[in-house]
C-alpha cells in the first residue's frame, strides 16, 4: 500500500510540475507495455522497493513506459529533461534504447544509472563520467560462461545467437574467455522461434557443449525444442534465457542447464536475504535478476544522495563512484569506466516444490571488470 | 554436409510449410469466400495458444488443450465476424485493414492484460516427446513428425471439406459467384460466419501445436501471419492447393536457406563475414523468392486472374 | 471490300469447353453502322473484349487501319483510336459529368504527367469536353456528380466520353439501354450522324434501333457469325429467324 | 468545401500557434511534441497520396519512412567520425547538411519505392496489400542483420545536423524546419491533387478500365504517384531520425506502416488534410492515454474501431459533413 501512494505521489508531482522540489527528481524509464514488459516492471518494482523502505522523502520518481521503442524512449528523455527537470535518468531495459538515450542525455549534464543494458560503445570510447551501468557489462555473463566451460573441461563447443548487436557481443564475449575450440557458430534471426534447423546442425557438429544467447521467448523455444530432441549435449548460457519470470515457461526442458548470473537468491548476505523476502511479501512472487538490478540501482543512488547535493554534479559523481552501499550481489565497486567490478556466479535450473528456479553452484568469475576499461579515457 | 543432416533439415522445412499451411489456409479460405483480409488471423493463432496452456495448466491434458484451441479460437472467430467482419464486407480492403489491425492491438494488449506480461507455459505430452530414428539413422523429433502427419491429415481433410460436402459445395459456389449462393437458397450470413469460425479455428489449432515447442506468448501471431501471407500471395488467393504448395515452399526456402546460405558464402569469404552476410541474406530468401514468383505470375502459382 | 477500318480474322477463344468465339471475321467500313447481334450468351461480350483489347484470341487477328493490333492492349488500342462504351457504365463516379468528359480530353491529349498546372482550368480540355457534352445533350449536367445520374444519362456520358477522343472507330456495346423512349430516338438520331465521323460497331437489343439505323448487321449464336448482310437480307435470312429471331419474342 | 477549408487552415494555424505558444510559455517538451506531430503527418501526407489519391492501400510504407531515416543516419555517421562512406570509384564522404540528407533520402526512398512499386503495382487489391507489407518485412529483416550500421541497436548521432541560418538544436527552430517542409508539401500536393495527373490517377483508383479506354496505362500512374509518395515518406524519415537524434530498425516495421496509416483514417481518407489532423489526434491520444494506462493500446484498438466501423471520414468527415464532388 506504502508504495502505491509513493507511486502515487510521483505521477501526481510529475502533473503538476513542481519545479521548487528540494530532493532529487529521478526520471524512469522502462518498458511496461507490449513484448518485453516483464522486464522493466521488475526494474520498476525492485527500484521503487528500496525508495519504498529507505522512507526517503526527498525523492521523486516520474515513472513513463518506453514501449521499447527507441524514438519513444528518445522523446520521454526529451521530456523529462525539458520539462520535468529532472537530475537523474535510469531504467532503460535494452541496448538499442539506451544507445539512443544515453549519449545525448549524459550530453546535457544529466546523470544515467542503467539497471540494465551495457553496451560496448558505453563502456569504451562512449564511455561519460555521468554514466553509471549498476548491472553489467553486455559481455560480462557470456564472458563468465567461457570461463565457465573451461572449467568444466568442454573443448569444442557450439555457439549461437541471435545476429543483432547484442548477440554478436555475446559470442565475442564467450570466445575471449573460451580457450577451446568451436564446434560451428551461428547467428539466428532475431526473434525467431524455430530452431529446428540450428538444431539440426548442432546435432551433426560432433559438440562436446552448447553455448546460447538468446533472450526473452527466443530461449524458451530454444530450450523446449532442444529438450525434445534427443541431443543431450550439455548447455551453457547467460541468466537471461533463465530467470526468474520465464523459467515458468519452459518448465522441464531447463531443468539442469548452467547459466551465469552476477546475483541469485540464495547469495548468502544480510541485504540480499531482506531483499527476496520483502520483495516477495510486496509483491507476492519471487524477485528476478532484473528485480535486484533494479533494487541497487535505487539504493546505489540513495547511498549518494546521502553524502553529496545532485546539483553538485562532482560532489555526487564522487559518491556514485564510491559505491557505498550494500549490494544485494555482496561486493561491489565500479571500474574505472563505470561499470560493476563483481562476481560472476554459474546457476543450476533447478525445481523448488513447484517452482522453477536457479541455485547457485559454482563461481564462474571472481571481482570481474570488463574489457573495454583500457579504451575508455576517463 | 551429411545426407543425414540434409534430410533432417527438408523434413525441418516441411514441418514449418505445414504449420504455415494451418495458417494460410484460414486466411485464404476465408478471403476466397468474403472477400476480406484479415489481420487478426494472426491474434487468433496466439489466442489458440493461450487457450492450450491454460487448458494444459487446469487440466494436464494436452488432447484437451488442443480440443480447447479449436473451440476457442473458432468461438472468437465467430463473434469478429459477427460484430465486426460482418460491417465490413461492402467496404474497401483500407477498411477491413485497419479494422482488424485494431483488433491485433485490441487482443494483443488484452491478452497481456489478462495473462500478464511473462510467457506462459505448455508442454509435448510425453507419449510424443523425444526422438525417434528413422531410415538412414536420422535421429528426429517425434512431435514435430506428428505436427507434420496431422497437417496432412487437415489438408486431405479440407480438400475432401470442399470437395465432397454441401457446405464445400456452397463454399466453392460463394468463392466463384457471390450472388449466386444466395440464389442456391444458402443462408450466406450463417455460412459466412462458419467458414470464418473455421479459418480460426485452423489458425488457433496451429498455435496450440506450435505453442507446445515455442514460447506462448503475446506477439507471437504477427511474424507467422506475415509469413501467411507470403505462403498466400506465392499460392494464390482463394487456392487451398495452393496454400499447401506455397507454404511448403517457404518452409523449405527458409529453412534451407538459413542453413546453406552462411556455408555459401563461407567458401570464399572470412567465416564472421560469411556469418552475417549469409544470415542477413538468408533472412531475406522467402520474400525474394515472392518477387520471383510474382514476376512471372502475378496473380500467384494457383490463382485466378 | 474496300476501306475496312476495322477487321477481325477467324478469331476463335475458348474458356476450357466453352468455344466463346469459333472463328469468327467481322469488317467496319469507313462510314457504316455495322450492328452485331445475337442471344444472351452468344459470344458477344467476349468478341467486343477482344477487339478492345481485354482479351487475347486464342487464334486470328485484329486488324485496325491495316495494322495488325492483336498483341496491342486497350491502352495501346484506344491511343489508336478505338472509341468504346461499355455495356455497364464505367465511369469515376466521384467525378462530376465534366471531369468524366476533360478526362477523355486528357487522355485523347496525352500529356498526363503534369504535376502543377490545375486540369480543370484548362480552356482548351474544358472546350473539347463541353463540346461533347452538349453533342450528346448532357450540357446542363455538367456539375452534377456521375454517381447521381440516371442510367440513361450515364449511357450518354459514355458516349460523350468516347467522343472527347475523336476516335476513327466507335465500339459500342449497348448504347440504348436504360434509356426511355425519347432518348433512345434522340441518340439514334445521333449515332445516325456520328457514322459520318467514325464507323460505328454496334452491340444492341434494340432491335427497332438496330433495323433502323444499321448499314449491315452480323448475327452471332454460339460463338459463330451465322449471317452477315443489309437490314432487309438479315431479316429474311431463314437460318437467322430459326436460330435467333424466333426465340426473340420469347426472352 | 467552404468548411473543409476552413477546418484545413485552422488546422495548419493550430499547428503553428501550440508550439508557439509553448515556446512563450517555454515549454520546449510540447514544442518536441509538435515536431512529432509535423513530421508524422507529413509522413502520412506522402501514404496520402498513394493510398487517398491513388487507392494503394501500401502495408509498407514503413520502409520507405525508415530509408529516409538510415539515410540521415548513415550521412551523418560518416560525417561524425571522418570516415567517407565510399572510397571507390569515386570518393562519397558523410554530411551534416540537412538540405542534402533530405535530397539523398528522397532519392533513396524514391528508388526503393520504386522497386517496390514495379513489382507490387502488378497485382491490385489484397495481393497489393500483403505484398507491400511483406516487402516492408524484407526492408526491416535487413536492417537488423546487417551488421555495418548498428543492426537492432539503431544509429545515435550525437548532434543534430544543421540547416544554413539556423540552430538546429533549438527546439523551435527546428519545430519551424519541419512545418514549413510540411506547408510545402501541402501546397504542391493540394497542386498536384488538381493537375492532369493527379485527376487521372484519382480516376484510375475509381475506375481503372475508364483510364485505360481514354488511353492513359493506369500502371505508369500508381508507380510514378508510389515513388512521389515513398520519397516524400523518406522525407518524413529523414526528419524523424534527426528529431531523435537516433534512428533504428523500428522505423521500418509493420507496426510503424500500420501507425501511419492509422494517422489517415483518424483524420479522413482522401482529405489532404487527414493525416496532418490524424497525427495530431494521435500524439495527444498517445500522450493523454499512455498517461492513464499501461494498456492503452486496447483503447486506441477500440477507438480505431469504431472510426472505421461508424465514422468513415475521418475527424473531418464529422466535422465537414458529407465529402462532395472535386470540383
Amino acid at each position: 500500500m506504502k508504495l502505491k501512494t509513493i507511486l502515487m505521489a510521483a505521477s501526481v508531482a510529475a502533473l503538476a510540475h513542481t519545479a521548487q522540489a528540494e530532493g532529487v527528481k529521478v526520471g524512469m524509464i522502462t518498458t511496461l507495455s507490449g513484448g518485453g514488459a516483464g522486464l522493466g516492471i521488475d526494474v520498476r518494482d525492485g527500484f521503487m522497493l528500496a525508495i519504498a523502505q529507505s522512507g526517503s522523502t526527498d525523492i521523486e520518481v516520474v515513472i513513463e513506459d518506453d514501449q521499447r521503442k527507441p524514438d519513444v524512449a528518445v522523446q520521454l528523455a526529451d521530456r523529462m529533461i525539458q520539462s520535468d527537470k529532472v537530475d537523474i535518468l535510469t531504467g532503460i531495459i535494452w541496448s538499442n534504447l539506451a544507445m539512443a538515450v544515453v549519449p545525448s542525455a549524459t550530453a546535457q549534464g544529466k546523470f544515467y544509472l542503467s539497471p540494465n543494458a551495457g553496451p560496448s560503445p558505453l563502456a569504451g570510447a562512449g564511455c561519460h563520467p555521468n554514466y553509471f551501468n549498476v548491472a553489467w557489462q553486455n559481455d560480462n555473463l557470456h564472458e563468465a560462461a567461457g570461463a565457465y566451460s573451461n572449467d568444466a573441461g568442454y573443448s569444442n563447443t557450439f555457439i549461437l545467437a541471435p545476429n543483432y548487436p547484442a548477440g554478436q557481443d555475446a559470442l565475442t564475449g564467450f570466445k575471449r574467455f573460451f580457450e577451446g575450440a568451436l564446434a560451428g557458430e551461428i547467428y539466428t534471426k532475431l526473434g525467431q522461434t524455430d530452431y529446428a534447423a540450428e538444431i539440426a546442425q548442432i546435432r551433426a557438429s560432433g559438440a562436446d557443449s552448447v553455448f546460447f544467447f538468446l533472450p526473452g521467448g527466443m530461449g524458451i523455444s530454444f530450450l523446449k525444442q532442444y529438450a525434445d530432441s534427443g541431443v543431450d549435449l550439455p548447455l551453457v548460457g547467460p541468466a537471461f534465457s533463465f530467470d526468474q519470470g520465464i523459467l515458468q515457461a519452459v518448465g522441464d526442458a531447463a531443468l539442469g542447464v548452467m547459466n551465469t548470473s552476477q546475483w541469485n537468491k540464495d547469495i548468502d548476505n544480510a541485504a540480499n536475504a531482506a531483499f527476496v523476502t520483502s520483495f516477495q511479501a510486496e509483491y507476492g512472487r519471487l524477485p528476478s535478476l532484473y528485480a535486484s538490478q533494479g533494487f541497487d540501482t535505487a539504493n546505489l543512488l540513495l547511498s549518494a544522495m546521502a553524502v553529496a547535493d545532485v546539483n553538485d554534479a562532482d560532489a555526487f559523481r564522487a559518491a556514485l563512484e564510491a559505491a557505498n552501499f550494500d549490494s544485494v550481489r555482496g561486493d561491489f565497486a565500479f571500474a574505472s569506466n563505470h561499470h560493476p567490478i563483481q562476481d560472476i556466479y554459474v546457476r543450476e535450473v533447478i525445481k523448488e516444490g513447484d517452482v522453477y528456479t536457479n541455485r547457485i553452484v559454482a563461481t564462474g568469475l571472481t571481482d570481474h571488470s570488463n574489457a573495454y576499461v583500457a579504451e575508455c579515457s576517463m | 554436409m551429411s545426407l543425414i543432416l540434409i534430410i533432417e533439415q527438408t523434413l525441418n522445412g516441411i514441418q514449418f510449410g505445414v504449420m504455415l499451411f494451418l495458417m494460410a489456409a484460414g486466411l485464404t479460405l476465408i478471403f476466397g469466400v468474403m472477400g476480406v483480409i484479415n489481420l487478426a488471423h494472426g491474434s487468433l493463432y496466439m489466442i489458440g495458444a493461450f487457450a492450450a496452456a491454460a487448458v494444459a495448466g487446469a487440466t494436464g491434458s494436452f488432447l484437451l488443450a488442443l480440443a480447447a484451441s479449436l473451440v476457442v479460437a473458432a468461438i472468437a472467430g465467430a463473434l469478429i465476424e459477427l460484430t465486426v467482419m460482418r460491417r465490413l464486407y461492402d467496404r474497401d480492403h483500407l477498411d477491413q485493414v485497419l479494422a482488424t489491425f485494431a483488433l491485433i492491438l485490441i487482443f494483443s494488449e488484452g491478452t497481456r492484460w489478462a495473462f500478464g506480461s511473462f510467457p506462459l507455459f505448455l508442454d509435448i505430452p510425453d507419449a510424443l516427446s523425444g526422438p525417434i530414428t528413422l531410415p538412414f539413422g536420422v535421429q528426429y523429433p517425434l512431435y514435430r513428425l506428428a505436427i507434420i502427419g496431422i497437417g496432412l491429415v487437415v489438408a486431405l481433410g479440407l480438400f475432401a471439406l470442399i470437395s465432397r460436402t454441401r457446405i464445400g459445395m456452397q463454399i466453392r459456389a460463394g468463392e466463384s459467384d457471390r450472388e449466386m449462393i444466395g440464389a442456391l437458397g444458402v443462408n450466406i450470413s450463417v455460412l459466412y460466419t462458419l467458414v470464418f469460425a473455421l479459418g480460426a479455428a485452423l489458425a488457433g489449432f496451429a498455435g496450440a501445436l506450435i505453442g507446445a515447442i515455442q514460447s506462448v506468448q503475446v506477439g507471437m501471431g504477427e511474424p507467422v501471419l506475415i509469413l501467411a501471407f507470403v505462403v498466400v500471395v506465392i499460392g494464390g488467393i482463394g487456392s487451398i492447393k495452393g496454400a499447401l504448395v506455397g507454404a511448403l515452399l517457404v518452409g523449405l526456402t527458409d529453412t534451407l536457406g538459413r542453413f546453406l546460405l552462411p556455408s555459401f558464402f563461407g567458401l570464399f569469404m572470412e567465416p564472421s563475414s560469411a556469418m552475417s552476410v549469409g544470415s542477413s541474406l538468408s533472412s531475406m530468401s522467402i520474400y525474394i523468392l515472392m518477387a520471383a514468383v510474382l514476376l512471372f505470375k502475378p496473380t500467384g502459382l494457383y490463382g485466378s486472374a | 471490300m474496300t476501306d475496312a477500318v476495322l477487321e477481325i480474322r477467324n478469331i476463335s477463344k475458348s474458356f476450357g469447353a466453352l468455344k466463346a468465339s469459333n472463328n469468327v471475321s467481322l469488317t467496319l467500313r469507313a462510314g457504316e453502322i455495322h450492328a452485331l447481334i445475337g442471344p444472351n450468351g452468344a459470344g458477344k461480350s467476349t468478341l467486343i473484349k477482344q477487339i478492345a483489347g481485354n482479351l487475347r484470341p486464342d487464334e486470328g487477328t485484329v486488324w485496325f487501319e491495316g495494322k495488325n493490333v492483336t498483341a496491342l492492349n486497350t491502352v495501346a488500342r484506344a491511343r489508336l483510336g478505338l472509341g468504346r462504351t461499355f455495356q455497364i457504365s464505367s465511369l469515376a463516379m466521384d467525378y462530376t459529368v465534366l471531369q468524366n468528359a476533360v478526362l477523355g480530353a486528357l487522355g485523347k491529349r496525352g500529356k498526363v504527367f503534369r504535376f502543377f498546372s490545375p486540369v480543370m482550368k484548362d480552356k482548351k480540355l474544358l472546350a473539347a469536353a463541353n463540346a461533347a457534352l452538349a453533342q450528346v445533350g448532357l450540357e446542363e449536367f455538367a456539375h452534377y456528380r456521375t454517381s447521381d445520374l440516371s442510367h440513361g444519362q450515364r449511357r450518354q456520358l459514355e458516349v460523350a466520353v468516347a467522343l472527347t477522343l475523336a476516335p476513327k472507330v466507335f465500339l459500342m456495346d449497348e448504347p440504348m439501354a436504360g434509356l426511355g423512349g425519347e432518348g433512345s430516338q434522340r441518340l439514334m438520331g445521333f449515332l445516325d450522324t456520328l457514322r459520318q465521323q467514325a464507323p460505328i460497331l454496334l452491340v444492341e437489343h434494340d432491335m427497332d434501333a438496330v433495323f433502323a439505323l444499321a448499314d449491315r448487321i452480323s448475327v452471332l449464336v454460339y460463338g459463330s457469325i451465322i449471317a452477315t448482310g443489309t437490314a432487309d437480307e438479315i431479316r429474311n435470312n431463314p437460318e437467322v429467324r430459326a436460330a435467333y429471331l424466333g426465340e426473340e419474342d420469347a426472352e | 468545401m467552404q468548411r473543409e477549408q476552413l477546418i484545413n487552415a485552422t488546422t495548419l494555424l493550430a499547428l503553428l500557434a501550440v508550439p508557439l505558444w509553448a515556446w512563450y510559455v517555454d515549454e520546449p517538451f510540447t514544442i518536441t511534441l509538435a515536431t512529432k506531430v509535423a513530421i508524422f503527418a507529413l509522413a502520412g501526407v506522402g501514404l496520402n497520396l498513394a493510398l487517398g489519391l491513388g487507392g494503394l492501400v501500401s502495408f509498407g510504407h514503413a520502409a520507405f519512412f525508415g530509408i529516409g531515416g538510415y539515410a540521415m543516419g548513415i550521412l551523418a555517421s560518416h560525417a561524425q567520425t571522418y570516415t567517407p562512406l565510399a572510397s571507390w570509384p569515386f570518393l562519397l564522404e558523410g554530411t551534416k547538411s540537412m538540405p542534402v540528407i533530405w535530397l539523398v533520402a528522397m532519392v533513396m526512398s524514391g528508388l526503393a519505392a520504386l522497386a517496390v512499386g514495379a513489382l507490387s503495382l502488378r497485382t491490385t487489391g489484397v495481393y497489393f496489400i500483403m505484398i507491400t507489407l511483406a516487402f516492408g518485412q524484407m526492408f526491416f529483416y535487413f536492417a537488423i542483420s546487417w551488421p555495418a550500421y548498428g543492426g537492432e541497436d539503431g544509429l545515435s548521432i550525437y548532434v543534430r545536423n544543421g540547416f544554413p541560418g539556423l540552430n538546429t538544436l533549438d527546439p523551435i527552430q527546428f519545430f519551424m524546419l519541419c512545418y514549413v517542409l510540411l506547408a510545402v508539401v501541402l501546397f504542391f500536393f493540394a497542386r498536384l491533387a488538381k493537375s492532369p495527373f493527379g485527376m487521372a490517377l484519382n480516376a484510375a483508383r475509381q475506375n481503372d478500365e475508364r483510364v485505360q479506354t481514354v488511353g492513359i496505362t493506369p500502371y505508369r500512374l500508381r508507380l510514378v504517384a508510389f515513388v512521389i509518395s515513398g520519397a516524400v515518406t523518406g522525407l518524413a524519415g529523414a526528419l524523424f531520425a534527426d528529431l531523435n537524434r537516433f534512428v533504428s530498425p523500428t522505423m521500418l516495421s509493420w507496426q510503424t506502416s500500420g501507425e501511419i496509416m492509422v494517422f489517415i483514417i483518424l483524420g479522413g481518407v482522401g482529405r489532404l488534410y487527414g493525416p496532418v489532423i490524424g497525427a495530431g489526434l494521435f500524439i495527444m491520444l498517445e500522450h493523454f492515454l499512455g498517461g492513464l494506462s499501461e494498456f492503452w493500446h486496447v483503447y486506441l484498438g477500440v477507438l480505431l474501431l469504431l472510426v472505421v466501423l461508424f465514422a468513415r471520414g475521418g475527424l473531418i468527415g464529422l466535422l465537414a459533413g458529407k465529402e462532395v464532388a472535386h470540383d
